[in-house]
Order: C-alpha cells, then structure tokens, then sequence
C-alpha cells in the first residue's frame, strides 16, 4: 500500500480547500468531538428543516484525513433528508472498516470513495470517521430537541 | 480422570513439570496462589516484545499497529473467553487488586454517611481493604455476611440481621473462595442487592480459570473483578468487566496519559470506557500474553478443565478424608469420587496423633523437601481463618495439569510430616 | 559518534531491527515512547515464567524462594541503578502513571482548601491529570510554572508571581521534558520548594534511561517516579522510589493481598513500605525483567549511553536546523555536532515551501511508508503544545540502539514528505 | 539440605514446651509484631531493672521455627544486660544471615545454634527472627520510656 494511494489528489485538495468551514448560525445542535489519542478536535454545528438537513458548519483541527473526510461529508450531506445522510455515514464506516476489500459506489458517496484508501491503514481509520460521528451525534441532538 | 482428558499432552507444554525439587518431581498444587505458565502463552509474549513491540493508540506506525492489535486483540479475546457483549466492557489493571480498588474507589465516590457497604467474611483481603479504606473516608458503614458450619454464606443470619437494607449501596463479594472452595449463590445475591438498588460487585478471581462464566452478565451483577496470573497468564494484568452503562456512569479512578478527552492546565474531560480506566502505558505484552491464555485454555476445553478439576479435588477430598488428623476447611463432600459444586482449593489442618497442631509453614516445609509446593498460612483470608477458629492453614489447589499420582504425593508427603512432628513429641 | 561505541553490537541484542516496513529498513525513533527490548531482557522473563515461576512472599515452598528472589533481587537491581540507599526505597506500581497517581493520593490526603499544588505546564498528563483530580477532590489549587520562549522553565515569572509560597504542599515537575527535551534544574526547584516545606516529587521518566541520576536523594526531591518499558524493560512495570522517612509518612494507596500487616474485618493495619504501597500480587515477571534491563544498560554503560544520545541528538538536531521548513519546539544548540544539557526527544513542526502546515498524522503515515518510526501528536503533553501555539507535533526520540544512517533516513523521509505535500498544492 | 537439619530436636522441644510463655506483669514495655506474609503474630512484654532484663513474657501464634526462637531467646537473654542481649540479637541475625555458612559459638547462643539450619532455608529466616526483633523493639521502648 503506497502513500500516494492513501493521499488522493481529492483528499489533498480538499485538505487545502475545506468546504463549509467555519461555525454559522442559526444551528439545532452543535457538539465537540475528539479523538483523544492524536488530538484532533472538531466543533461541529448542523441545522436542520424538518428532516432536511440545511446546513453543517465546523471548526476543526486535524490531519488530512480527518480534516478532508469532514469537508466532503458536508458536501455530502446538505441538502440530503437526514435519513439518507444517516445511510450515508453507514455506507462510509462499513467502506473504512473493509480494510479496503470493498468496491466503492461513487453514485452516492461521490468524492467521499477517495477514502477507500485510508482503510488500508487502521491507524487512520478513526481520522476519517471523526467528522462523520460528530455529525451523526449533532443530529441526533438535533432531533431529540425537535421531539422533546 | 476422564479418559478423554490427555492430562500429559497438557503438561508437555509445561516444562516446570519437568524439574525435580530436592530428587523428588516437581508435584505443583499451588495454583490459587498462582498458576504455571504454558511454553504458547509466555512465546507469544516474547515473540510480541521482540518483532512488534511498541506503544499502543498513540503509535500509529507500522509496529505501534501491531501493538495495538496486538492489545486489542488480547480485549477480544478476553471479551469472548467470559462471554462479554463487546470488548469495550473488558478494562484492565493490573491485578484483581486494583481491579476491586478501582471498583471501590468509583462506586464509593458519592457514599456518605449512613449508607453501607456489604461485603463478605470470607474475602480475600483484595476485597476487604478497599472497602474499609473508602468507608473511612466517606463515613459509609462496611457490614459482612458470615459462614454456616457448613462453610457457606449464612443467608439466613443476614435475612435477620436485615444484611441487606435500603441503605444498602454496594454488594461486593466472591465467586468462589479461595480457601473453602465454596462457591456462592451470584445470582440470587445479586438480584437480593439489586432490588434494594444497591450496585453488585463479584470477585471472580478464584472462577473464571476454571468455570466456564460466561455470558458474563447473566450472572447479574454489574462489575466482575478477577486476575491474569491464575489462569496460566503473566503477572501485571487483571481484568474488571462492567456493563456498558455502568461502566459509563463512573468517575475515573487514576488520572494519566490515554484516559484522557481533552487536557487543559485548569481542568479535564475523559475518555468512554474502557479507556477512561486505562491511565497511563497499558499492560500491553501481558495482554498479549493473556490473550494467548485464553486460547490456550479454550483450545483444551473449558468443560474438560472444569471436569478435571472436579476429578482431582474429588480425589484430594477423598485423601484427606481418609488421613487421621486432618480437617478439611470447606465442603467435603464428594460424589462417584467427584468433587460437587465446590473450587479447587482445598484448605485443611494438620494435628498429630498426640494433639500436636503442625503449623502450615512447617507442613509446607516438610511437604517442599519432597517436591510439594502448596501454600500454608492465612491465603489472604485472616478473617476467615479466625470465624473458623484457626490461625492458619495449608492449602492445595490442582489445574488443569495436575494428576492424581500428584495428589498420591501429597498424600504420602502429609502422613510422613504429620508423623514426623507426632513421632518426636 | 564515539569510536568507543560499538552500536553494531548493541543492535544485534534487537531483532526487529532487523525487519523491513514497507520494503525499507525499520528505522526506529520511537524510543520516548516505548523503548525496543533486547533479548537478554525478554529471555530473563521466559527463564522465569517457563521455570521458576510462583507468587512471592506468601508462596514459601522452592519455585516461591526462586520467584520471591528473582522478585527482590529486581528491586535490588534498580535501587542500585538510580543508587538508592537501600531497596525498600522501591517501590513498584504498574507504570510512572500510577506511581504518579500513588504520589498524588497519599500526599494529598491532607491536603484542603487554601493549599496550593505546584507543577508546571510543560508536564506530562500522567503528572496533570492526577493532581487535578486530588485538588478536585480536596479544594485544593492547582498551580504551574509557564515556560519562556526558550522552552525552559519562567524561574523569573514564577518568583515573581510568588508561584511557590506557605500556602504550597506539593511540587512535582518533569526532570526531562517529553517534548521539548529540556533538563529543569531539579536541585534548585527541590531546595526552593523546600524552603516553604512543601514536598517535591519529580517525573523521570524521560530522565532514568539515559541520564546517570544516582545517588538519587543527591536530585533533593522526596519521591521520584519513573517507568519501566522506557528503559528497555517490559510494560506493566513502573517504580515510586521515596526517601525511607517520607515513605514511612504516607497513608496507603491501593489496598489488598501483600500490603497489609493485621486485616480484621473492623479495621486493618499496613506493612511497612516498601509493601504498604504493593497491593495484590505485584509485577513479578515484569521486575525480574526491568532487573535485566537494569543490568544491561550497566553492561553496556551509563555515561557511554549519555554520550550516545547526545550525539544522535546532535545530529538530528543539525540535520533539522538545516531543513527549510521545520520548526524545532525545544533548545536545538549543538556544541561540537553534540546536544547539549537537553534529553533526546526532539519535538518539530513541517511547513511546505508554500506555507502549508503537514498535520504530524500525515507526517507519521509518511514516514511510516518509508519505514521510519517516529511519534505523532500532543505526546500526552497537550497543555504544553496549546502553550506552544500548535496542536500537535512530530517527534523523533534515539536510545542506545540508534545510528546516524537512521537519522540520515529520517531527514530524506522528511524533506520527501514536505515536498509531496508542498509540491501538490 | 534435609528438613532433619531444619528441625533439629532442641527445636522441637522448645516447640512443644515453650518456655516463659504466657503475658506476665509487671512489665516495661509491650509491643506487637506480626509477619504479615505468613500471619505469625506475637504480642511480647519485657521487664527492665535498670539496665537488666528481669523478664520477658509473650503470647504468641507461629510456626514452630518463630515459637522455638522466642522461647529460646527468653532463655537467653533474661538476667542479662540489655546490652548482652542486643549482642546476643546481633548475633543470632547475622547468623540467620549466613545461609548457612557460619561456624555459631555455643558458647554465646546455647539452645540458639540449633537455628543455624534455618539459615539455609531463606524462607523461614524472617519466621526465626520475629521473637528477636519484637524483644529488640520492647527494650527500645523501654529505655526510652526510662530516660524521659
Ligand atoms: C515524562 C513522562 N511522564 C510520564 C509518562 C507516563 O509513563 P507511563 O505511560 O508508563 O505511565 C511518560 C511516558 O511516556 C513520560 O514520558
Ligand atoms: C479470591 C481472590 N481475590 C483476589 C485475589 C487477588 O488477586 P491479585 O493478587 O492478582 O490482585 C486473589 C488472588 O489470589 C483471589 O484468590
């Protein structure tokens, strides 16, 4: 498993181009999540319309991985029901945790296959999915807020 | 013995077996103190420190993977051996020791005054002392369940006594004893502490090498307390099994490296379990090493060893039955020659045929001159030992690869000690 | 590199020098994280578990005087590594965190509000979390030292802000830093912090394998902890060494099996120190193998290791200064191509030619691809990185084993690494 | 090395008749000491005039080793100085010390030469010494008392 493999021109780009960054108003939810072994951090706010999501905003620190993983989940999931982006985030941790024996589908997860990658490398498969748990943990919140 | 349990193909891979203590054969029945280690269980230790040695979580290259599967791998694998729901429910220490203080410590944070904590006569020290040190320091009020004469947990004193109350915070007591080889009703102590809300903590420490416990949680407590050392692992590591959501609910106990969320010089988050227990550098090859222990003892069968074990105390029992002068501390009882319903470890006294009490050192002396390592004293259990009205005792405790021409040994080796002090007087 | 040194041999004590990762030599420069093992260390450890192994103290019979011996001959061995003056000033826990946690505990058992504790913000958070938790719990304050931009301690600053006054308890600082590599003036901090009649406690961690510290009462501190898998020895292993005055004032920590002196179920007595503070069965394997480690950093030599790592520094150190773009956190002075007055973990940043920060996660995998072994991230010092201005660092960390070519490698594995991700942009 | 060696028959007789047992009044100083990895335990008074042991009485759970040894030890060292006896302490701990290889005077030790083959047995040394350091730590106690 070469580097280059690991380190896709879409990854490094996004990684030098974070879409959606920055915190936004208005939210339902935000939530800090880390990854206390390596220290990246991530602050993350979503805010939804019924069940579409509108909007995700983070500050984050982090690696490539971490930091590319969580622009293309946003990408990914604004706009989307929260359900489908729930699918989403199931379909991109079952992807990082096939230790890369794994056919991705570009039809839906779309820049987010330029991860496959990354799960040939077990010590960096929490960096791509910290984004993608602080997301699943905001709407959550957001929807428990919503019920209550 | 069963006919099907190959008893020699085990002790081959302990080559200690092979040693002679002073011209005698090595005859080992001291494995409640500690067991022997298999030759898979200590390479797989070296071969980890050797070719894969690194630190585990926070290296994250090549050998610092293989660590952490390594570590990783040896929480599955101890997950599976007591038939946990996942392996973040497995925490390790570094003893059963610390694994009690650890539970103590965060079940006895917000004790107070008035409430009580419940424990056992019959603890090993283990789970005595952090008890009585977190009653001190809360005020909490530390009460016991005595034994029968017939070495079993009184139940109907403590129904008296009203044991078990609403002031009732914590239930904490073992599996199985270390020195009477009684074996305690978990299930129904359980369900009695938890209908009066109180937490259940079990030391398994004297079980879980032989019974097969799992699913851990069907035993209905909610922490489970027991050690490497005794079911063929290395020294340095313990386990505390918790369910989730208890696990979830507690304090930390040692604050350090890896159990950590985030660190700020004015305060600081922690990690999910297990790790929020783990402080500081795991025992990382010694989780390896008990990994392998538990393939080791799975490989040769879980209700073989438990039957073998049955076979050997049944025996011992039925020796020491026979043997003017000694008294068995514990069931004695035995069935179509089988041990019923009891542990391995098997205490008893030893009094000459003019009234002479031999003391447990002198018997474990004389014995070890003949190649017989069994342990004489209090077995961490001095209270114990004075309900029962002794200072002392010597205890035998079999394995996995002990043989009844061991027991035969000990035997011989007792009626010439027991003779050796009556004859002089 | 001293002519004298024949690193040649030393490496052939490694055996996973010898792999390859990824097609390239291992190149390990880890060593702050865990040190590699030699074999005499991991086959002492196999000897003992293979032929000698029993529980110590209370197992009296021959393999129980073999472990018992194999046991405190380990404490011996490291009472005279760090010249202690006699081997009851050992005291052995499962790691530094843990001896740090012990330290925290029993020192600030007394301790209340209005007290101060002083450590300093470039600690470890083995010696953050658990004074934070002891101040937590007693209302005590958490005081600390701030660094100046020359990565030492702000003597002057604390004076001034009259850091250290009646109200402090306790100091406890790092000898060496983790990181940045700094030497704090231990002896100065002991006096000044013992002027006021606070007690001193000191993390060696860093400092034990490679600097000479004894005769240890000479650094003036009252405890002192350090751990054993840094030193070449095994995991699960970590030492508390306390004057015999002090540790004979301190309250238990853990209780248990082997630390007590009378246990009575209404309230229990303690064994003197070293054992008062050794709950349940210790680190049997892990002490006879830190005694090996012990003897073979003697072997080899203390002050021929000292040389080694500061020329193995040094050069990093050069090599690094030289790189366009990165950016040494600690003192980066060579004299004569030799580190001077700094331990040998070397912290640095990357930035490529056109400005963009290399995440020391990619930095790692980079180099991991290279086979070059290197540490990733807060170094569990994460107050110290935020008091930097970073969030994470790189950091490569020589022992005795490691060799100018690897340093060689490290730097052409660094500059392609810079370069890819520079060179993309 | 033979466990015949070991219990020797002065051993064994002090074993079976323990001489000066029992606690007895009046007395100087009581202590108690224990050996905590094996539970021996024993609770020992000593009875000074001036600078003579008048008495020493003792109460006492043990093995036969750290029975004999107290029992021999009072033998000892009553009617003696305090100072003799420290000797005679010293001596019989170096001797415990030897591993065996120690020519014991008999002049000095008596009944006590017959423990030169505990030595050899390093797990019983601490049960021979217990008596002895309890008398060493009563006397301290004692003079002590004495002078302030
Ligand atoms: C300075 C310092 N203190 C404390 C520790 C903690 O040691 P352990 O993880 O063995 O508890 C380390 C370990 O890397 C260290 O470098
Ligand atoms: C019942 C019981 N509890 C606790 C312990 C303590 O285990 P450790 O010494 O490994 O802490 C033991 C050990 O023998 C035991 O038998």
């Amino acid at each position: 498993m070469s580097v280059e493999q690991l380190y896709q021109d879409i990854i490094l780009d996004h990684y030098k181009q974070r879409h959606h960054a920055g915190l936004r108003d208005p939210y339902d939810a935000q939530v800090s999540h880390v990854n206390p072994s390596c220290g990246d951090e991530i602050m993350l706010r979503v805010a939804l319309d019924g069940d579409r999501v509108t909007d995700v905003s983070y500050e984050a620190v982090g690696c490539s991985i971490s930091q590319a993983s969580t622009s293309v989940m946003s990408d990914l999931v604004i706009g989307k029901t929260v359900t489908e982006g729930l699918a989403l985030a199931a379909e991109f941790s079952d992807m990082m945790h096939s230790q890369g024996e794994w056919e991705p589908n570009e039809d839906t997860l779309e820049d987010a296959v330029a991860f496959i990658g990354v799960a040939k490398f077990p010590a960096r498969v929490k960096c791509a999915l910290l984004g993608w748990s602080a997301w699943k943990d905001a709407v959550a919140r957001a929807t428990a807020k919503e019920e209550s | 013995m069963s006919d099907r349990y190959d008893v020699d193909r085990v002790r081959a891979d302990f080559p200690v077996l092979a040693r002679t203590i002073n011209g005698y054969p090595l005859t080992y029945l001291d494995s409640a103190n500690t067991s022997l280690k298999p030759r898979p269980v200590v390479d797989a230790m070296s071969d980890h420190y050797l070719f894969h040695n690194a630190n585990v979580a926070r290296a994250m290259h090549t050998l610092g993977a293989e660590a952490t599967a390594g570590y990783e791998g040896g929480r599955a694998k101890v997950a599976a051996f007591i038939g946990a729901a996942t392996p973040e429910e497995i925490v390790f220490t570094k003893n059963a020791s610390e694994a009690l203080n650890l539970a103590a410590n965060t079940l006895g944070a917000g004790l107070g005054v008035g409430d009580e904590i419940v424990i056992t006569v019959m603890e090993h020290h283990s789970n005595i002392v952090p008890w009585q040190l977190v009653a001190e320091r809360t005020g909490a009020t530390l009460r016991w369940f005595d034994i029968t004469d017939d070495f079993v947990l009184d139940l109907d004193k403590a129904r008296a006594e009203n044991l078990i109350n609403e002031r009732t915070k914590v239930v904490s007591f073992t599996f199985v004893s270390n020195v009477l080889g009684t074996v305690n009703p978990v299930n129904e102590l359980s369900a009695w502490a938890h209908s009066v809300g109180a937490r259940v903590v079990v030391d398994a420490s004297q079980a879980v090498p032989t019974l097969d416990v799992g699913p851990i949680s069907d035993l209905g407590a909610d922490l489970v307390a027991f050690t490497g050392h005794k079911m063929l692992g290395p020294t340095g590591v313990g386990v505390l099994w918790g369910r989730a959501d208890v696990l979830a609910s507690l304090p930390p106990f040692l604050g350090g490296g890896e159990m950590i969320a985030v660190v700020e010089m004015t305060g600081s988050t922690y990690a999910e379990p297990p790790y929020r227990f783990e402080a500081g550098t795991p025992p990382i090859a010694e989780v390896v090493g008990l990994g392998a222990a538990c393939d080791y003892l799975t490989a040769v069968g879980r209700s073989a060893i438990t039957a073998h074990e049955a076979d050997i105390t049944g025996y011992a029992l039925d020796g020491l039955r026979a043997l003017e002068g000694i008294r068995i501390l514990g069931p004695s009882a035995t069935i179509d020659g089988l041990a019923v319903n009891r542990g391995g470890a098997v205490a008893f006294t030893v009094e000459t045929a003019d009234g002479l009490d031999v003391h447990p050192h002198d018997v474990m002396t004389m014995l070890d001159s003949r190649g017989v390592a069994v342990r004489g004293g209090h077995h961490c259990a001095r209270p114990l030992h004075r309900r029962l009205g002794v200072t002392a005792s010597t205890r035998l405790s079999p394995y996995l690869y002990s043989t009844r021409a061991e027991v035969d040994r000990l035997i011989e080796a007792l009626t010439w000690t027991r003779d050796f002090f009556g004859g002089k007087r």
